[in-house]
């Protein structure tokens, strides 16, 4: 069975897995058991293919269906690889968590949609990475925004939901139009749809830049890169978790690879202008500090994870805005450098936020709610899940030796070797972007921290919470593995990179080459004396530390419990703890301006304002993308329709006038 | 007695049959048996013009050909689904009594004859015959608008009438002026109004003659295609028939009225060495589309709704046939056939939606999905295909004309990509919340027919996916016929 | 010499044509609408007559014929009964007073002419000049469509267009053949059926021929 | 090897002198303000009390409330450990650069507000959100200032950082200066001193670092409180030896060292005198100027880094 064969087969388990979904509807368990093992399956198809793509010569075929002219082509090369073994190892553990999860979701509705469109989505996301000409990779990419606004309005009775898919949609449609736009000026060059034929075109720079252009609304748009991120915040909250797990971990990566495909493969980086990577590097910068930023100021668990997605498409972005610079400037192994960062956390981004959108699945489902308002307490009812959501907390806030810590390293190296280039515009741009990353980095954690504190610690705020039970071992299980996966990636970056850095390899003819001078202990992207780090000794060092002082402690192990101090208080009520909205009421107050909170405090008292009766605070944040560019679109094509609708309300004689006018004008064009 | 003659004269045949006894189940049948019968033959047509190449019957009167075959029988297939989806469905209308055993009747005769108009029209040669065809299926068309006879059924098959009526005219004199310079170079009589000979000798024909009749035959057959600022009567004509007349409507009489314009395109072309028939034809597209798209947001009717949307496909095809290139021919032809099975594969979900509701005012369709599944099912899915989303075939062709578009006039890509993403948002905007949500309480069930539905988006969904290899032939083989007018 | 008086009589009748057509826009009152219709109808039958005579087209006699019947005789005659039956008949009330209306009218005959300067000379008969005044007739009769407000001055102008239509086709064509010829007047004759059909409609569910009411049903 | 075994004598003697550098900027400080203050020993007693006490937990205190002393306390003297003191070129540098040393205080912190959250009084609260924004601020800043100087020397590697200021000999560039000013700023609000916050108060509103760890007790106190001890040692080398690394020992010869040593405690000793001066000079401001102050540590930094690009570079 060849590499290719494989790669076909992810996508066609997934098919067959959506006719499972329809042929089995009517018994549920079956229907879950075999929908959800066809996918491990795919899942595990997908692995196989990766490991090949990335190990092993491109390996191409042509389908015989699509265009007369244009069979459906499909490669599988090491870009695609690495993309499919991202999209392999997330589906796996999510296939194993939605048995125990979907088991519970089937008590209330029939899932049959569910598991129709959910196995369409992964096939359409495998066959995107293994298209190789325009039309496929159209096809399988609507399929994909389809499936998965189908998923997203699954539980279509909640009007959210529906405002949520239709705009979800909207954008993917926009989204498609402009990369089938870019796609378009391709085939204009190159005088074929097939991918082959774009490489070798050779493109004029105002054509290049235009599909440039292109690439990076239409991407960007999927991506969820501020300010087309509208969407994302709005979806991923919305579908079943299992979903936004994979939306989240997966779907957003597919467009970095269609990005990577489109403007680092097709139109090829030696066409690059400057501003390229100074853009993507631009927009890496806001989205990173704009997510975690609005992040921060969510109450609801799901909304705010996917507003952590806009800050990690950002960090990506901001990696492969400092390679195309790079490149640019003729420094392939410095855009190697990049481009590996940039693929290093799309990698671990996969793994936590997959990780966390499935813990708050379980949390969701344990206690019905995702209003951090009224959850807490839950590390003592669940404290498996809470562990394995504390390892995604700890890696998403970039902490050693986890794996988030390992991408933003490199980034920051990337970003530290901007020295090497000339041009002041440029050299002011970097450093400030790696200031925008640290910043996100480090509200990230205070994010993390609140996120933990709030719905972990402290005591429950809600009755459902304090009767969560733990989630079931399946759903376990499938936490557990990204979990792993995140240490692991965090402590053996060097046995990862030299995968990764085949990608380079391919798409720029360059690599790290040796990133691990030093032996296997010594990740050292450069050379080991620009840069190093050994995470292995320092988590060596760190478990050294730690037990040495358990080691004591053991001995003496009795302590006593006694109720905290609460101010005189006689007991501390839940009434009483910090919530999520007063913790990040300082930041609010410090990025007022970039806030525009509009809050308000209701309060009634016996007489006198000292006798406080009632008192009531709301606050709410507002996305700035909505007010200054979205409402007025809205606005404007609202109007226009309104000046349209005036033709279809006259008189007859009217239509009778336009149809007498149009005519007067064509034959006036004969004067 | 050949294959053809039996083409045209089914329908006209049942058709009188049908003034007598065209209402009970026997009609339905009939009415299906006979549509069946058509598809038939006009399959066996197509073979044989796949076969042995163009022909013409009865002398020079009639003729076939790779473009005109290809219509017809997609015209037989439509015709025939949408006659078994109205059985059920009349039937439906019969019992609330929306409609007596006479208007039965005369819907089933003026269905027949409306169809045969249409064969006429796409089979003839003569250019006259054409128009006549037209007009004839106009004013079939008419009386079905008006089968309800409610004022606002009236209402709107009056302005059907006035609006299409001048039209027609005007394409008429169109007509008129061809013939003026044409009988210059052969003569009275009908070979100055025979297509093909006219094809031949279109460099002969005088320019500025022919340039004012194609700006007429513009207006004329352009208010039937429904092309704005001419498109007035489409919405309500639609709105206010039954659903069956709605889907062939969408589905096919605009078909037609367009494939006369691209005739008379191809002889002006011919005539004049320019390209401004084409040009023409390209603005015309291009608003039709944008004005629809915008105009969509503002619906309240879901058959209007619809026919708005028709109107916006028309403007799409007008625009790929007057770029004009091979590939833009193609993307317009199959724009068409796609169009036709989703449009109307949509009008028959609209219809049991209605029924289901007793209503087509949108406010009040909750819910399908919940109460009837395979209509709201089939509702989205449709809407997600006519929008163009595959892996459904009206994907493929906007797909081909965005690039044949970029091939030579760039410009209009962005104006197709804008008016694409508002009619876009105008339909989906509305047919979301008709399919999910919470359903309102009463809802009366409907014995639905879905087959056709899936059978048109089967294809439909074919069509996206592999395109079979002799109807690629077919296309390419009228795309060129279209393009290459005297050049 | 024959056809010196054709062109003559072309000419003269096409002057004719446009004549009655401003007669028409300047009508005020149902019955003489209808007297200046049929005069026109009974008018193309003449000129197809002659032009028949003249050019030897023996079968533009029976178009000749035809136009007499329908257009001289019977559509007037339907239509006056309608009006009686509906009690219309006083005034035809134009949407824009008619001295207004009048000079558009004359605007359009300008410009019509002006449209087919470029026409060069196609043959003795079809002049500039023939073609010009087709295209005016058409866009005066479109004219008078929009202008008035009660159907059935529409359904008048309406057939009024068909008229210069037939005109255009007999005076700068000698006819067109004779399948077109029977064609169009059959669909006029359902058509004006159907008008016929329609206006009990309207009168029975609006009580009145005013289309303002049409609009009302939006 | 012995470098190894070296590195570990510098790690545990940061970590044992940690108390005492404590003691003696109280000591200054009690003698600029005409006390007598505690002996120098008086926080070696503190801590050895601390351990021996039994630990006092809240009811619903959690296994993270156990746990995180020890991390925080392991990641500290791995941070310290990182620093070269004495010896520039020293293993475990390599093993963790500048900004694994930013990350790891950065993962101490991160225990630190889960702990101050998990019992969940409004104390803890209040204490982990003031931290985690205080940080969101800081580091970022220290990060900034701190790549200002690897830029310079190409290479985020302290060892290679410190060579390289030694080697360019004493040339005053505006860059260093405004990663200085940045770097001094952070290390005032990291290390929790006035004006930033005061290690000495318990006014309930003010708090910031004692709000977090108002709940602990007992040996768990003692780390944190080791723990934060070793911080101030740790801010202090850094500062000294990035900055001004004279008199560091850059071969393992034991004459160097022994200068080495000396130079690093003489300017130790300064330094802490400085420290000393400023915090009865300045008085502690109000939380929310602190952000002001934090946000211009940052923009020093950067104005660090852009004018090291703009102006140094190429010069």
């Amino acid at each position: 069975m060849t590499n290719i064969s494989w790669a076909l087969a992810a996508p066609l388990l997934a098919l067959a897995a959506s006719l499972a979904g329809i042929l089995l509807h009517s018994t549920r368990d079956n229907q879950r058991r075999l929908v959800c093992s066809l996918l491990l399956l795919s899942a595990l198809a997908a692995c196989g293919a990766g490991m090949a793509g990335l190990l092993s010569h491109p390996d191409t075929a042509v389908l015989p269906i699509g265009l007369p002219w244009l069979p459906m082509h499909i490669r599988l090369d090491a870009l695609a690889g690495f993309f499919l073994l991202v999209i392999g190892v997330l589906l796996g553990a999510v296939a194993l968590y939605s048995v125990g999860n979907l088991r519970h979701l089937a008590e209330h509705r029939s899932l049959t949609p569910l598991y129709i469109f959910l196995p369409l989505f992964v096939a359409g996301m495998q066959g995107v990475t293994i298209a190789d000409d325009a039309y496929t990779f159209m096809i399988f990419w609507e399929l994909m925004s389809v499936a998965s606004y189908f998923l997203v309005t699954f539980e279509h009775e909640q009007d959210a939901n529906r405002k949520a898919g239709f705009l979800y949609l909207l954008m993917a449609h926009l989204g498609g139009l402009l990369i089938l736009g870019g796609f378009a000026v391709l085939y204009a060059a190159g005088g074929s749809f097939e991918f082959g034929a774009m490489r070798a075109a050779a493109l004029t720079p105002p054509w290049a830049s235009l599909a440039f252009l292109l690439a990076v609304s239409g991407f960007g748009m999927k991506a969820g890169l501020i300010p087309l991120h509208a969407w994302l915040p709005e979806a991923h909250p919305a579908a079943p978790s299992n979903v936004s797990a994979l939306m989240s971990g997966i779907m957003i990566k597919v467009a970095i690879f269609g990005f990577l495909r489109m403007v680092w493969d097709l139109i090829g980086l030696e066409h690059t202008a400057w501003w390229w990577g100074a853009l993507v590097l631009a927009a890496g910068s806001s989205s990173a500090v704009g997510g975690v930023l609005l992040a921060l100021q969510q109450h609801d668990l799901k909304r705010l994870l996917a507003y952590h997605s806009v800050e990690n498409i950002g960090i990506i972005a901001i990696g492969l805005g400092l390679g195309m610079i790079f490149a640019h400037y003729h420094y392939p192994t410095l855009a190697a450098l990049g481009l590996v960062a940039a693929l290093y956390h799309t990698l671990n981004h996969a793994l936590f936020k997959g990780l966390l959108f499935m813990g708050a699945g379980a949390v969701l489902q344990a206690t019905h709610s995702c209003d951090m308002g009224r959850l807490g307490g839950l590390i003592r009812r669940m404290p498996r899940t809470a562990a394995l959501f504390l390892i995604g907390c700890i890696s998403i806030s970039a902490l050693p030796p986890f794996n988030g810590f390992v991408s933003e390293w490199l980034t920051f190296q990337a970003a530290l070797m901007a020295p090497q280039l000339e041009g002041t515009l440029l050299s002011a741009l970097i450093p400030f972007s790696a200031a925008m990353l640290a910043l996100a980095g480090a509200l990230a954690a205070a994010c993390f921290v609140k996120v933990f504190g709030i719905v972990f610690q402290g005591m429950p705020r809600s009755r459902a919470a304090a009767e969560a039970c733990e989630a079931d071992g399946w759903m376990q299980l499938g936490m557990a593995i990204p979990a792993v996966l995140c240490l692991l990636l965090g402590v053996l970056p060097v046995w990862i990179l030299p995968l990764i850095d085949v990608v380079p390899q391919s798409l720029i003819q360059a690599g790290l080459g040796k990133s691990a001078a030093g032996g296997w202990l010594w990740l050292t992207p450069i050379a080991p004396e620009r840069a190093s780090y050994s995470p292995l000794i320092v988590l060596v060092a760190l478990l050294l530390a730690v037990g040495a002082f358990l080691v004591i402690h053991l001995r003496s192990g009795e302590k006593r419990r006694t109720a905290p101090w609460s101010c005189g208080h006689p007991h501390l009520n839940p009434r009483m703890q910090y919530t999520a909205v007063s913790f990040s009421q300082p930041l609010r107050r410090i990025f007022a301006d970039l806030y525009q909170p509009q809050d308000k405090l209701q309060r009634s008292d016996h007489g006198h304002p000292l006798l406080v009766k009632k008192l009531r605070y709301q606050v709410h944040v507002q996305d700035q993308a909505w007010r200054h560019l979205y409402l007025p679109i809205k606005r404007f094509s609202e109007w226009l329709t309104r000046r349209v609708d005036w033709l279809h309300h006259r008189p007859i004689h009217g239509y009778l006038a336009f149809t007498f006018v149009t005519l007067l004008l064509l034959l006036g064009l004969l004067l | 007695m050949n294959l053809f003659d039996v083409l045209l004269l089914t329908p006209l045949i049942v058709g009188a049959i049908m003034t007598f006894m065209g209402h009970g189940r026997i009609a339905a049948a009939l009415n299906i048996a006979a549509s069946a019968v058509t598809l038939a033959v006009a399959l066996g047509l197509a073979y044989q013009v796949l076969e042995h190449g163009a022909f013409t019957a009865h002398g020079q009167a009639f003729f076939l050909d790779a473009y005109n075959v290809f219509l017809v029988s997609l015209t037989a297939f439509v015709a025939t689904t949408t006659a078994v989806f109205s059985a059920p469905y009349m039937l439906h209308e019969q019992a609330i009594g929306r409609v007596t055993a006479k208007r039965l009747r005369l819907y089933h005769a003026m269905y027949q004859l409306f169809v045969f108009g249409m064969y006429l029209g796409l089979t003839t040669n003569n250019l006259g015959v054409l128009w006549i065809a037209l007009e004839l299926a106009t004013l079939a068309t008419v009386l079905l608008v008006s089968l309800y006879r409610t004022p606002a059924a009236i209402a709107a098959a009056w302005k059907y009438f006035i609006v299409c009526g001048v039209g027609i005219a005007l394409a008429l004199f169109g007509t008129i002026l061809i013939f003026s310079t044409s009988s210059e170079v052969l003569g009275h009589g009908n070979a100055a109004l025979t297509w093909t000979l006219l094809y031949e000798q279109a460099g002969q024909l005088a320019p500025g003659v022919m340039t004012i009749a194609f700006m007429f035959l513009m207006v004329g057959y352009g208010t039937k295609v429904g092309l704005v600022p001419m498109h007035t009567w489409l919405p309500d004509a639609h709105g206010e028939g039954p659903t069956p007349i709605s889907a062939v409507l969408s589905g096919l009489l605009l078909n037609v009225a367009l494939y006369a314009l691209v005739r008379c395109k191809a002889l002006v072309d011919g005539a004049t060495q320019g390209g401004l028939a084409g040009e023409l034809m390209m603005g015309f597209g291009l608003l039709s589309l944008l004005v629809a798209a915008l105009a969509l947001h503002r619906q309240r009717d879901i058959k209007r709704l619809f026919s708005f949307s028709s109107i916006e496909h028309m403007g799409l095809m007008t625009l790929a046939f007057g770029i004009g290139t091979p590939l833009a021919n193609f993307a317009g032809l199959l724009h068409m056939t796609v169009h036709s099975l989703v449009k109307s594969g949509i009008f028959f979900t609209v219809g049991h939606a209605a029924q289901a509701m007793g209503t087509q005012q949108m406010i009040n369709i909750r819910g399908l999905v919940r109460h009837h599944p395979g209509i709201g099912w089939g509702l989205l899915i449709g809407t997600v295909a006519i929008a163009g989303f595959p892996p459904f075939g009206v994907f493929t062709s906007e797909f081909l004309l965005f690039t044949a578009a970029l091939h030579t006039h760039p410009w209009t890509v962005v104006l197709l990509l804008l008016g694409l993403v508002l009619a876009f948002a105008g339909l989906f905007r509305h047919v979301q919340p008709m399919a999910f949500g919470t359903p309102p309480e009463q809802v009366n069930a409907v014995r639905v027919n879905m087959l056709p539905v899936y059978l048109h988006f089967g294809l439909a969904l074919w069509l996206g996916l592999a395109i079979p290899g002799f109807l690629a032939d077919w296309y390419q083989t009228a795309a060129t016929l279209l393009q290459g007018a005297g050049r | 010499m024959r056809s010196e008086l054709l062109q003559q009589w072309v000419v003269v009748a096409a002057a004719a044509m446009l004549l009655i057509m401003f007669a028409l826009l300047a009508q005020r009152h149902m019955r003489a609408l209808l007297r200046w219709f049929a005069l026109q109808g009974v008018l193309l039958a003449l000129t197809s007559a002659l032009v028949a005579f003249v050019a030897g087209v023996p079968e533009l006699y029976v178009s000749a014929l035809l136009a007499l019947l329908l257009k001289g005789m019977v559509l007037p005659w339907l239509l006056w009964r309608i009006v009686l039956r509906l009690g219309v008949h006083r005034e035809v009330e134009p949407l824009v007073n008619i001295s207004v209306t009048l000079l558009i009218g004359a605007a359009l005959v300008l410009f019509a002419f002006y449209v087919s300067l470029p026409i060069e000379k196609l043959s003795q008969l079809v002049t500039r000049n023939t073609i010009a005044i087709a295209l005016a007739c058409v866009l005066l009769s479109m004219l008078m469509m929009i202008t008035r407000r009660k159907a059935i001055t529409q359904v008048v102008g309406f057939l009024a267009m068909e008229n210069a239509l037939f005109f255009t086709a007999t005076a700068a064509t000698y006819g067109m053949p004779l399948v077109v010829e029977m064609g169009v007047a059959f669909d006029v004759l359902i058509a004006a059926l159907i008008f016929g059909l329609f206006f009990f409609h309207i009168h029975r569910t609006f009580d009145s021929l005013d289309l303002e009411h049409l609009e009302e049903r939006q | 090897m012995n470098l190894w075994l070296w590195n570990l004598a510098e790690a545990l003697l940061m970590v044992g002198l940690a108390p005492l550098a404590t003691a003696v900027v109280k000591r200054f400080k009690a003698r600029l303000q005409n006390r007598r203050g505690p002996p120098l020993l008086q926080s070696y007693r503190d801590l050895a009390k601390l351990f021996a006490k039994q630990p006092v937990l809240a009811e619903h205190a959690s296994w993270v409330f156990r746990t995180a002393p020890y991390v925080i306390f392991a990641a500290t003297a791995l941070a310290a450990a990182i620093v070269p003191v004495i010896l520039v070129a020293m293993p475990l540098t390599a093993a963790a650069d500048v900004i694994a040393l930013v990350a790891l205080l950065a993962l101490a912190r991160f225990f630190t507000a889960l702990a101050a959250m998990d019992v969940g009084t409004a104390f803890g609260g209040m204490g982990a959100s003031r931290e985690m924004t205080f940080a969101a601020l800081t580091e970022p800043a220290m990060l900034m200032s701190i790549f200002v100087l690897s830029i310079a020397a190409h290479s985020t590697n302290m060892t290679a950082m410190i060579d390289t200021v030694l080697n360019s000999g004493l040339s005053l560039r505006p860059s260093l200066a405004f990663a200085l000013a940045a770097l001094v700023l952070v290390a005032i609000a990291e290390t929790g001193r006035i004006p930033v916050d005061n290690p000495a108060t318990h006014l309930e509103l003010t708090m910031v670092h004692e709000a977090m760890i108002l709940e602990y007790s007992g040996r768990y106190l003692a780390l944190i409180e080791w723990a934060n001890q070793i911080k101030l040692l740790l801010f202090a080398t850094l500062l000294l030896n990035l900055f001004f690394p004279w008199g560091m020992a850059q071969t393992a010869d034991a004459v160097s060292l022994l200068i080495a040593a000396a130079s690093w405690l003489g300017k130790l000793l300064v330094l802490f005198v400085l420290l000393a001066l400023f915090e009865t000079w300045m008085a502690k401001m109000r939380i929310f100027r602190v952000p002001e102050y934090l946000g211009l540590a940052f923009l020093l930094a950067i104005l660090g880094m852009l004018s090291h690009y703009i102006l140094e570079v190429g010069v």
